[in-house]
């Protein structure tokens, strides 16, 4: 018989497995699920930034026709332990309890107070309005300054300030002061010819997922509950659901819905302890489901901040001491991505003395969510921006004076790793070889380049494969498929079985289906599923050579597994397939199943390097992104169209934070733009195409090289926008937004 | 009140009750099923509940239900025929120009009607024909390729049968 | 003895000490060694840090093993979007 | 109040008497504004009196001295059409510019000049063109000029049982042509920080014989600034001329600081809006559009 060769399908682009269901209407998402006898939930929200709750009184909503649960915050569980680890986050359960329904306070502008269930939409809303809050209203704290204000309100009355050299005396509204150091940093300064030094500020923007958050309940009378949403973490979501209830987690089936956009944003929760209480009260499904108001109001956003970098430097460029004071803003609860942005700001250079001191702020403002390499985009703004501000003061073209400092493999970084088998100075050659550094530009035209790093995460996936009749395998993980996952899991469980990537049908399955997974975040999916997938593969053929050993009476040894097949190493026309193999189970121990699950405690680091250009109406303080290049190094790209996608992506929510995107507040601390209209996200008429070029560094750790792709492209792009904008303008302006009222003053006040 | 409404909706006649304020929206979605047509704003600024309104781009939040008396919609659910993808979903498919997935029925319905009306558009006519269509997740670049693969496919084709 | 570096919000409870010498040959017996040194260490302070032993970032650690002159320096838990 | 009805009247008597006697009633045009403020409580409709069956509502006629455009017509159907295009193709731009594809679907000039909000793109393009509004009601109908409409944001002079059924504009002379632009921080899809809009007429040596402009998001309400008019008109719309209709233009702005903009910032847009819509208008109006 002849016998079909494997080609290998890593690295070729497929269309995707669910691809048809997306294209047509029929992916169910987060709001596209119902049940028979479901009612409705809905949230009150505070309309007070600040202030005391002294009594809530629900009785004229309870006693409404058709409402038939009310939940406060006295249905939450009372105590939990510290926190809960859920993968990379770790998350202090009081505050996530007090964050989805507010108990002694409510402490921003759209914070859950209460939640009604009733038999449809209208009712729920209007049973909201016959809730009475009594408040006593408090100061607003809104931005930095105020919140670290010696008299400033306090919001938490127990939150002393971690990271001092002793616990303060008063609590205040710095949660927390982080000091990084490497080197000597005054001798580092003594030791320069320029030192310069500048602020950078950018405002909070918000993931800008279009899908809002929706999740349905069920909860049996037996205690068992199902959860269907749209999260990219269903075991997450089950986690901290049991704990803010107090249920015991495997009692709780969480069913991921296909999911409209997250970014980081649907990487907590908001509704699913509320449907869940709600539906135990009611006995009935319970549908929720936020309006976009709602998402801007009390979801996200990313944090505010404001950063000052000084670098001392030789005349030559040389870099010699990076010191940044990195003050974000965390919302209304600790837990700003500071200690991120500290540890990426500086990890791109190789200077010798580095500190970073980051500072967790708490304000009146939605906590902030993790937003793509959370922390990580603000800091790069101000180095890189700096860096180039240094280069136009040096005379040193802005990509030579990185290709002089930048970090190699064995350098030291300010948190204490050492980096190895990284691809930053391929991504640098691959930036000045492209044709985009040296196109000639126009009058009122300009150009930026940055550097872009972030982690990558590993941690925890499992996942199964079954052999199906006819040697088809089902594919089995639990991780979201946010952007194609399921197409590259697909493409190496086919190289691995030597198979056609066709015959991998893979799913996600829910948290009673599959084995623990950490969420679909920090780029981990095809990293450290990849991984378990390969893994449940290798598992599999493990049981398929032994099965064709046992058929043919021999040793396994004497089996290998080839191009799809067992072969007889010693007669390699002796084979058996899947299909045969299948066929045998009944007659032999039964089915044919392989499991993976891996715990990845590397990071694969990844740099990028982005160019842009971008012209200014010098009249009107209008800008446009004329030609964007996002250059990255993936380690390998197994289906390189969605980590294209993923360098696109990036890129343009990195192009919106530069342009037009911002949290705008009042004086009270109302947002001023919760809506698509006025938050300005990127549309289709404002944007080139994004030039992307994929750097292939392999990443050891991975059996195919994999270092994640998601956050990196959105580390760069701010800083690379903005170098460019203030080319074309003749301007220093650094301050997020670069909004046309901002950048036309600036414009008029140079005269 | 409930008003009862007569219209078509992806050719078949479709027969609902509404209250005077509920959108095409809620009735395509909580009513009759068809959850293609996806929320992301309810106020006509993302474009993810895009149809066609007796064959005009409109968004669904913002027709009523009750206005769609002897109309006719088509709606994502109506765009292929059978298992045969119009070009623009098979295109989008081939360029792999969706992540998440939750703007494409409402790219595909806007892309739809550019087509429908302009078989060649530039690039610049289909990302304007498209602004009114959020995407968080691809830059639009993949989308907008996949479209004008998809307009030439459908000219080629019409080439054929000419 | 391997080298333990501090985090700052760690040398809060330690008197200000940053860096501890302790006799393990894992990060087990290392963190046991350093909470029995500072009783007023709370354990959420150590457990859910990071940490690079020798260069290498190790997240979540627990029995990976320390050579004799190993540093381990604690790193502060990274978010992910 | 909640809505507790929709009617689709046929007639124009109909509607009027509906829009009389149903409590809270708010007539409805293409939508765009009203279902988006109904939803988030600014405004509280007890009742939606549609409009688009009334016969008349839909349409672009092209009269002897005007052209006809039924209030409720949607802008796709005025921003794809030729004839109208050929003579008020600022007009024509200004009703393109109002949100997306899909709310230009249903958006009408009715709904862009009842809902009243200062930076309605439609109505500088309208107002410098001498548009008349055709009001029915109680009375039967009345006209005014486009202007005359908005008392102030979100406030109109109709009256109760009173809507706006058509909208005409006198037919283009030769040489005469309009320009409307608006600044939006984006490409598509944001309500008009600033908008300009300029109607000239030229003789055939290429002097000014006739000249208006009008500003949108700068004032309560549309702006038009005689005086500015008046100092093009004789003129060859040289540097200088466009250059003191600007700055009485300017000095005539009243703008508010809001989430979209600040006051300095519309000002000074508005003048480079103004001379630019100048300009083109001017190129138009010589190559006899």
């Amino acid at each position: 018989m002849t016998i079909a060769t494997h080609i290998p399908v890593v690295g070729s682009r497929p269309p995707r497995p669910d691809g048809a269901d997306k294209v047509t209407g029929r992916a169910r998402y987060g709001a596209d699920f119902s049940l028979p006898g479901m009612v409705w939930g809905a949230v009150l929200r505070s309309p007070h930034a600040h202030a005391r709750i002294l009594g809530i009184d629900t009785s004229a909503a309870r006693a409404m026709p058709g409402v038939l649960a009310i939940v406060t915050a006295e249905d939450m569980a009372e105590s939990f332990s510290a926190d809960v680890a859920a993968g990379e986050s770790h998350v202090d359960m009081q505050d996530l309890s007090r964050n989805v329904l507010a108990r002694e306070k409510v402490l921003y502008h759209g914070h859950a107070v209460a939640a009604v269930a009733a038999t449809t939409q209208r009712l729920a809303k209007e049973a909201l309005r016959a809730i009475r809050v009594d408040y006593e209203e408090l100061p607003a704290v809104l931005d930095i300054d105020a919140a670290l204000h010696p008299d400033a309100p306090v919001l938490h009355p127990g939150m002393f300030t971690r990271g001092l050299p002793e616990t303060p005396s008063k609590p205040s509204n710095l949660a927390s002061r982080l000091v990084m150091q490497k080197g000597d940093l005054e001798q580092g300064f003594a030791e320069s010819e320029v030192i310069m030094q500048r602020t950078y500020t950018c405002a909070s923007a918000h993931q800008g997922y279009i899908e809002p958050h929706a999740c349905l309940a069920s909860a049996g009378a037996d205690g068992q509950i199902d959860i269907w949403c749209c999260t990219q973490g269903h075991f997450a979501v089950r986690s901290y659901t049991a704990a803010l209830l107090g249920i015991e987690p495997a009692s709780i089936r969480v069913t991921a819905t296909e999911i409209g956009g997250g970014f980081g944003g649907k990487t907590t929760v908001y509704l699913e302890p509320l449907a869940v209480a709600l539906s135990r009260k009611s006995g009935r499904p319970v549908k929720m489901q936020m309006s976009r108001e709602d998402v801007f109001r009390a979801t996200g956003p990313g944090s505010a901040t404001r950063i000052t970098v000084k670098v001392g430097a030789k005349r030559d460029g040389t870099l010699i001491a990076m010191d940044a004071l990195m003050e974000y803003e965390a919302g209304a609860f600790k837990g700003s991505p500071a200690g991120a942005g500290a540890m990426t700001i500086f990890t791109a250079y190789a200077a010798p003395h580095q500190r970073a001191v980051a500072l967790d702020i708490v304000v009146n403002k939605p906590k902030v969510a993790a937003y793509r390499a959370p922390g990580a985009p603000q800091a790069a703004h101000a180095t890189e921006c700096l860096l180039n501000e240094l280069a136009a003061e040096l005379g040193i073209d802005p990509l030579e004076l990185r290709f002089r400092n930048a970090t190699r493999n064995g350098t030291p970084t300010v948190y204490g790793a050492t980096l190895r088998d990284i691809g930053l100075q391929e991504c640098l050659e691959a930036a000045r070889a492209h044709p985009h550094w040296s196109a000639p530009l126009a009058a009122h035209q300009g150009r930026g380049v940055a550097v872009g790093f972030w982690f990558n995460h590993g941690a925890q996936s499992s996942a199964s494969v079954h052999l199906v009749e006819g040697g088809k395998i089902l594919l089995q993980e639990g991780t979201p498929d946010i952007g194609g996952s399921r197409a590259s899991m697909a493409l190496m469980a086919a190289d691995t079985l030597g198979i056609p990537y066709t015959d991998i049908h893979p799913m996600v399955a829910d948290t009673a289906s599959v084995g623990y997974n950490d969420m679909t975040g920090g780029s981990r999916v095809t990293y450290a599923t990849g991984y378990a997938v390969v893994e449940a593969c290798r598992d599999l053929i493990a049981g398929l050579r032994a099965r064709a050993a046992a058929v043919w009476g021999v040793d396994p040894a004497r089996v290998e597994w080839k191009d799809g097949m067992a072969t007889d190493i010693q007669d390699d026309t002796r084979v058996l397939g899947l299909s045969a193999l299948a066929a045998l189970s009944g007659r032999m121990e039964g089915p044919l199943s392989g499991q993976g699950a891996v715990n990845l405690k590397s990071a694969a680091p990844s740099f990028s390097v982005n160019i842009a250009d971008v012209e200014v109406d010098p009249d009107t303080g209008a800008s446009k992104v004329l030609r964007f290049t996002a250059i990255q190094d993936a380690g390998r790209a197994i289906h390189p169209d969605f980590v294209e996608g993923q360098l696109q992506g990036g890129a343009v929510q990195g192009i919106g934070w530069a342009l037009n995107e911002e949290y705008r507040f009042d004086a009270k601390g109302v947002l001023e733009n919760p809506g698509f209209l006025d938050y300005r996200m990127p549309v289709a008429s404002d944007l080139p195409m994004i030039d992307t070029v994929i750097v292939e560094v392999p990443w050891p750790d991975h059996p195919f090289g994999v270092r994640g792709v998601g956050e990196t492209p959105i580390c760069a792009p701010m800083a690379a926008v903005a170098s460019a904008l203030n080319a074309a303008a003749g301007t220093a302006i650094r301050d997020l937004p670069l909004s046309p009222p901002r950048v036309l003053s600036a414009i008029l006040a140079k005269g | 009140m409930a008003i009862h409404v007569h219209s078509t909706i992806n050719g078949q006649a479709a027969e609902f009750l509404c209250e005077p304020d509920a959108s095409a929206l809620d009735v395509l979605r909580d009513t009759l099923g068809l959850t293609g047509s996806k929320e992301g704003c309810n106020s006509g600024d993302c474009g993810s509940c895009s149809v066609l309104l007796d064959g005009t781009l409109v968004c669904a939040c913002l027709v009523l239900g009750a206005e769609l008396e002897g109309r006719e919609l088509l709606t994502i659910e109506g765009v292929a025929a059978g298992s045969e993808l119009h070009p623009v979903q098979q295109k989008l498919l081939e360029h792999n120009a969706l992540q998440c997935g939750i703007c494409i029925p409402g790219i595909v319905i806007a892309a739809k009607a550019l087509l429908d009306r302009d078989p060649s558009p530039d690039e610049t006519t289909v990302r304007f024909a498209l602004a009114g269509n959020l995407c968080r997740c691809t830059g639009y670049d993949k989308i907008i390729r996949a479209v004008l693969d998809a307009a030439a496919t459908m000219r080629d084709s019409a080439g054929a049968h000419a | 003895m391997a080298r333990l570096v501090l985090l700052p919000a760690q040398r809060t409870h330690t008197g200000g000490v940053s860096e501890v010498d302790v006799d393990a040959t894992d990060v087990r017996s290392a963190v046991a060694e350093l909470m029995k040194r500072f009783p007023a260490l709370p354990a959420a302070e150590v457990e859910g840090c990071h940490v690079a032993i020798d260069g290498e970032l190790v997240m979540d650690p627990f029995l990976e093993t320390l050579a004799p002159q190993s540093r381990v320096i604690f790193v502060q838990r990274i978010g992910a979007g | 109040m909640a809505v507790r009805a929709y009617r689709a009247p046929r007639s124009i008597p109909e509607a009027v008497s509906l829009l009389a006697s149903e409590p809270g009633a708010f007539a409805l045009s293409g939508g765009t504004d009203l279902l988006v403020q109904q939803r988030s409580g600014a405004r509280d409709p007890g009742a939606f009196i549609d409009l688009k069956r009334i016969p008349g509502m839909l349409g672009i006629e092209e009269q002897a001295a005007c052209w006809r455009i039924g209030a409720s017509t949607p802008c796709v159907d005025i921003a794809s059409h030729a004839g109208l295009r050929r003579e008020f193709p600022g007009l024509v731009e200004a009703a393109g510019l109002i949100g997306s594809k899909q709310v230009q679907g249903r958006a009408s000039l009715g709904g862009n000049l009842c809902n009243a909000s200062p930076a309605a793109d439609s109505v500088p393009a309208l107002v410098v063109n001498r548009a008349s509004l055709l009001i029915s009601g109680p009375q039967g109908e009345r006209r005014i000029a486009a202007e005359c409409l908005t008392l102030g944001p979100g406030r109109t002079v109709l009256g109760s049982g009173e809507f706006l059924s058509a909208v005409e504009i006198p037919r283009a002379a030769v040489r005469q042509a309009d320009a409307y632009l608006r600044f939006i921080p984006r490409t598509e899809m944001d309500i008009a920080v600033v908008g300009a809009a300029a109607a000239l007429q030229l003789d055939a040596e290429g002097r000014c014989t006739a000249a208006r402009i009008a500003l949108g998001a700068v004032a309560p309400t549309v702006l038009t600034v005689p005086e500015a008019d008046a100092v093009l008109i004789g003129t060859h719309l040289d540097t200088d001329a466009v250059a003191a209709c600007v700055a009485i233009a300017q000095s005539a702005c009243n703008p508010i600081s809001d989430r979209r903009g600040t006051a300095e910032f519309r000002r000074h847009v508005a003048g480079v809006l103004l001379r630019r819509v100048i300009a083109i208008a001017a190129q138009r109006a010589a190559q006899g559009v």
